[in-house]
């Protein structure tokens, strides 16, 4: 039965529930109880934004608190999941990818490929992304782009409560090593959930609106502004397909490619910093593949190379908007 | 080198401004007038002020995500960071940076940082810069007790005392990192235990008491400027607010905040202390607060009637030249 | 005088006429010197490659060993750049980039945004790229884009010696936070170097050699690889500029989009990993900026989205070569 | 628990294989037969062997980019060892990892790493896992003094003791980081010192001594087995040629090598030992040294004969599926 939840709550019940199901899955983070080793409440916390809360009660020790050593944490979750267990490791804002990096890429990644296909790693490392907190510039950035770069990880950017739950319970299933992208601004979202367990499979894009004149890829919450931004084109007449690629690593490359065809302009929406990021990932991708659909250049809408501002009017500038999304689909739009 | 009567006023009014500060900040934070993640330092004043009353402006600190303590404590004036915090233009970083990112190089405060343990391993390179130019002067780290779980600070901590810099690290053990106790995180009574494996030199004192502070650090300052090395001071003292604005503290015993403002007030007992013992008077006390409580009434007015930042700020100040 | 030296020769020529000019200049990082606390010899190593050898005889304690600690000095050489020195630091390997990466990105990137304008911090991360030397999947990686993505960062991939010391020497006088990636394969290059002190400016790419057919854009070892494809290609009538663009970040975009004006076809050759990658990034530049130049779809020539194998038969196919250049040349030649 | 004339047998038997494997390794480089850098472990195979000698199939262990030693002690394949230094399709890792990446699982041997530091988390995580699944069993990290200054040592240390983890850190101290010395870049004599700053015993041993580390790690695993949590072992020793294949050693006294193989071998001492207070015959050492020169002599042949991995090779294997 579906009934309308919060995002976060949707991540909440896919930890439940695979909880419930499998006891080799397992969760740790900073304050992902809240209150170890203190003289008030546990489960206190329940995560840095309650995003946990509950499982405590639950789950009792296979939820866990740990010190601030990244590193550690996040490289005993891996050791972990290479010895049974199928631990949802949090690293609490992808901006701290910094101080624990090299345990997942060098590590984590590389594994079954340096050891000859013998190792398994099914980890989840569920990280916050994204702008729009005023939390400045080391708490706001989207930095997937990264993680999509190495090979062996899978990368994960739900932009819905629905897709939330449905993709975090196939990442915890998912053999591989998976970063988990949860985007701060979409944690109050509210959407229709089936309360009971599903999985969304990695690599198929969302369409999630038909159109014909133009193709705009999008993101996280950059989709829920692209579908603004479509509303207001269609009343002048230019028709939008939305595509919610959901998975940048593996990458839906078909289902981008089908739309292109049908109407030769392109528009990617991303939130990540436009150097070496996902839309020229996505960008690149059509002028090698889908070349000859193209009838406009293609347009990225991305923040500018500059680190996350932290003065409000700064930051709202920052994000891409609906009114740039607009503007660059009528601009190719208009291409002849 | 006892303190002068100056010199004990002026840390007074140090710790005064810095929780004047930040009780309004947590006011004007409730109101809603303040962005962002704002973490407050009341409580912790004795700290700063006692560390950095050992400091000149040609010595640095570096501090953590709790830094507004640590700035006005090292001299950043409380304007702009008050606009800072508001993100307006005037702001120390001119609205760019917020309440985790103050900086302030000219007087040798090398930034709040949203990073736990971000600050470490830079205060080894300003170390090593005064150190290679000779100016004689110290580099100093803050960091709390989470941060002290943290890789970079250890290596920070090794780095420091192979190097031989004039660094002196200090862990300001307020009990907790976020919602987590550090009877549970640090895996010993007292971090200074793990100054040994750094061979250095390692002692806790009373946060709570501004001249342990002060005396503790001025024996690290003192064996830094003359080439001995670093030292790891551990600061054991309590924060009046959450972690953060917004934190309801449950993570807490019930009567522990009131406990701590009731018997463990740092400035209330510096003001028994100098006024006993110091010949300081009341009245000397009392004029600083109204100062301070007025200066403190400018800032958050300023703040509040100056500008934001313009839209061409937003591409500004990425590099020097690109 | 120009004279023939070594592409490692240069690197070290560099260091030592900055250090001689600017006592502000020092060298760190493990066994830069090499012997520190032993009973052997001092200036043992020179680094692992021996690339600074003899500057400890002459410089003394401005050439620094440390220990395995790659946050702390990496972070301690951004906070003597932000305390007036002009640190030239050595990540042995850019695959070691996870270990410190933090002070990379979320300090020296972003200090004079955040700090509005006010921190200068000059400090400069040599470090080794790249693939060739049977050295596996943790030490034979490119990672570049990695930087290139961040804001803040400027990134330097010499092609050749005179590049290397001209590149160098503007990196140390430059005042922004600079990536000195150097290709382990080159080393051993020879190549023509002035032996006066010279500087080659950020963001101006190199015509490596003219053409007209097809444009090729190629760093660091697949310069020269790109050439000996472009020798070939000749033969067959295909004539291809070859442009090096020697900056990452800055990028010169507009040597790249006007070769393309003229030759309305493209080929980025890139040993980077693909995905998020530097060849994904002009792609999309081009794609973006040069529609309306191109004639057939932009190549790209990486590796494939796999770690670096050690088998010496596995890693010559991972690595693209002239072969495999030639072929996307040939293919975007004949695209009508 | 003493050690049986079988166990002794055994202890002889994997340290004479490491020495075996490693003087062979390191002709076979000479002659150019083996690509990418290697590190040989010959003069520290008492550790390994003291070390593994107290586990099981089901204990783990992590390793370091030194790692043949560390290997056989646990007991891996020889032949797919050598194969898999060659390159070759029927190497451990199918011709993918090399030296510096030899893993396998079923004996419980996570990996060599090219990541200094890159071991202690992940066995904070094999050990966490013994703990939740309840099965008894330990996991061991084995680095080197230039790891031990690492934070991801220091936060591994840390989050062992306060989680209590079945975890044991082994420094294998042999005074050098590639050419820096130990006495250089840690900043405590002993490397054991710095339990005391993570809450856990530590204690230092001479890894010259395969009884010392058996003694020593036989008390670390009973207690981490009990529950006890972690121990930090350093084992001093000393490595008998350069940091990789091809270093000149010019970091070294110029006798130090020579000195470190006369006085200093542990495979010596071992065997003077056991044949004098252990009632086993030299003939019995003697016929273990026959068995395992005919055994390295066979893994080189095999090596060398065996087939390199498919071109298809290079694209498998990165996901489980994608
Ligand atoms: C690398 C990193 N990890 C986690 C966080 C989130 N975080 C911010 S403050 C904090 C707690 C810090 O505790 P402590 O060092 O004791 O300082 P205190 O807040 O008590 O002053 C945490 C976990 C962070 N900012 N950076
Ligand atoms: C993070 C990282 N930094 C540097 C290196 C380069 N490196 C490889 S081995 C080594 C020395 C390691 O010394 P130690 O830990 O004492 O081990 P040993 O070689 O003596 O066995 C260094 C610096 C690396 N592989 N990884
Ligand atoms: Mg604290
Ligand atoms: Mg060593």
């Amino acid at each position: 039965m579906a009934r309308k939840i919060l995002f976060q709550q949707a991540i909440n019940e896919a930890l439940d529930q695979e909880m419930a199901r499998d006891s080799s899955v397992i969760v740790m983070g900073e304050d992902v109880v809240g209150g170890t080793g203190g003289n008030g409440e546990m489960d206190a916390w329940g995560g840095v934004l309650g995003v946990t809360k509950g499982l405590y009660g639950k789950y009792g020790d296979r939820i866990m608190d740990t010190p601030i050593s990244e590193s550690a944490f996040v490289g005993a979750a891996i050791g972990a999941a290479t010895c049974g267990l199928r631990p949802v490791c949090e690293l609490m804002f992808i901006d701290f990818l910094g101080v624990c990096f090299d345990q997942i890429y060098n590590q984590a990644a590389k594994f079954r490929y340096m050891f000859g296909g013998k190792a398994k790693t099914p980890v989840v490392i569920r990280t916050m992304i994204g702008a729009g907190f005023r939390a400045a510039a080391q708490h706001s950035q989207c930095l997937y782009p990264i993680f999509t770069h190495i090979p062996g990880l899978k990368v994960v950017i739900p932009s819905s409560p629905y897709e939330a739950k449905g993709l975090l319970i196939q990442a915890i299933r998912d053999d591989d090593p998976v970063i988990f992208c949860e985007h701060k601004a979409l944690y109050a979202m509210e959407g229709e959930v089936p309360d009971e367990s599903y999985t969304i499979p990695f690599g198929e894009a969302n369409i999630v609106r038909e159109g014909s004149d133009v193709t705009i890829v999008a993101l996280a919450r950059m989709v829920g502004f692209a579908q603004k931004a479509a509303a207001t084109l269609a009343k002048e007449g230019i028709s939008c397909e939305i595509i919610d690629p959901r998975t940048t690593s593996p990458l839906d490359e078909d289902t981008i490619l089908e739309s292109v065809e049908n109407t030769g302009r392109l528009v990617i929406v991303d939130e990540a910093s436009p150097r070496c990021g996902m839309a020229a990932d996505i960008a690149a991708m059509v002028a090698q593949k889908g070349f000859a659909s193209l009838q406009a250049p293609i347009a990225m809408v991305t923040p500018p190379h500059t680190p996350v501002p932290f003065s409000g009017v700064l930051e709202d500038l920052y994000i891409p908007g609906p009114a740039r999304i607009e503007a660059a689909v009528r601009n190719v739009a208009e291409y002849a | 080198m006892a303190l002068s009567r100056e010199d004990l006023l002026e840390a007074y009014r140090r710790m005064k401004t810095i929780r004047e500060f930040e009780e309004r900040v947590h006011v004007e934070f409730a109101k809603g007038g303040i962005p962002g993640f704002v973490h407050l330092y009341a409580g912790e004043e004795a700290s700063a002020a006692g560390v950095c009353m050992n400091l000149t402006d040609d010595d640095k600190i570096a501090s953590t995500h709790r830094g507004h303590g640590h700035c006005i404590g090292k001299g950043v004036d409380v304007h702009g960071m008050m606009a800072e915090i508001y993100g307006k233009r005037t702001g120390t970083c001119r609205g760019k940076g917020g309440s985790m990112h103050i900086a302030d190089l000219d007087t040798g405060m090398l930034g709040a940082n949203g990073i736990v343990g971000g600050g470490p391993p830079l205060v080894c390179g300003a170390a090593l810069a005064a150190k290679i130019k000779g100016t004689g002067g110290v580099a100093v780290a803050f960091f709390g007790d989470g941060a002290s779980n943290q890789g970079t600070t250890f290596e920070s901590m090794n780095l420091a005392s192979v190097w031989k810099l004039p660094a002196i690290f200090v862990a300001e053990n307020n009990g907790y990192a976020e919602a987590t106790a550090a009877k549970f995180s640090v895996s010993c009574e007292d971090i200074s235990t793990r100054a040994a494996g750094f061979g250095m030199p390692g002692v806790t004192v009373d946060g709570h008491d501004f001249f342990a502070v002060y005396d503790a650090m001025r024996e690290a300052v003192e064996r830094a400027r003359g080439g001995g090395g670093p030292t790891l001071v551990e600061v054991k003292l309590d924060r009046f607010f959450g972690h953060f604005e917004g934190d309801n503290q449950n993570y807490r015993a019930p009567d522990e905040v009131k406990h701590v403002r009731e018997q463990k007030d740092c400035i209330r007992r510096f003001a028994r202390r100098v006024t006993s013992e110091h010949d300081i008077a009341e009245q000397e006390l009392a004029a600083i607060d109204d100062e301070v409580a007025k200066l403190i009434d400018d800032a958050v007015a300023q703040a509040l009637a100056a500008p934001d930042p313009l839209p061409a700020d937003l591409t500004t100040d990425v590099y020097i030249k690109y």
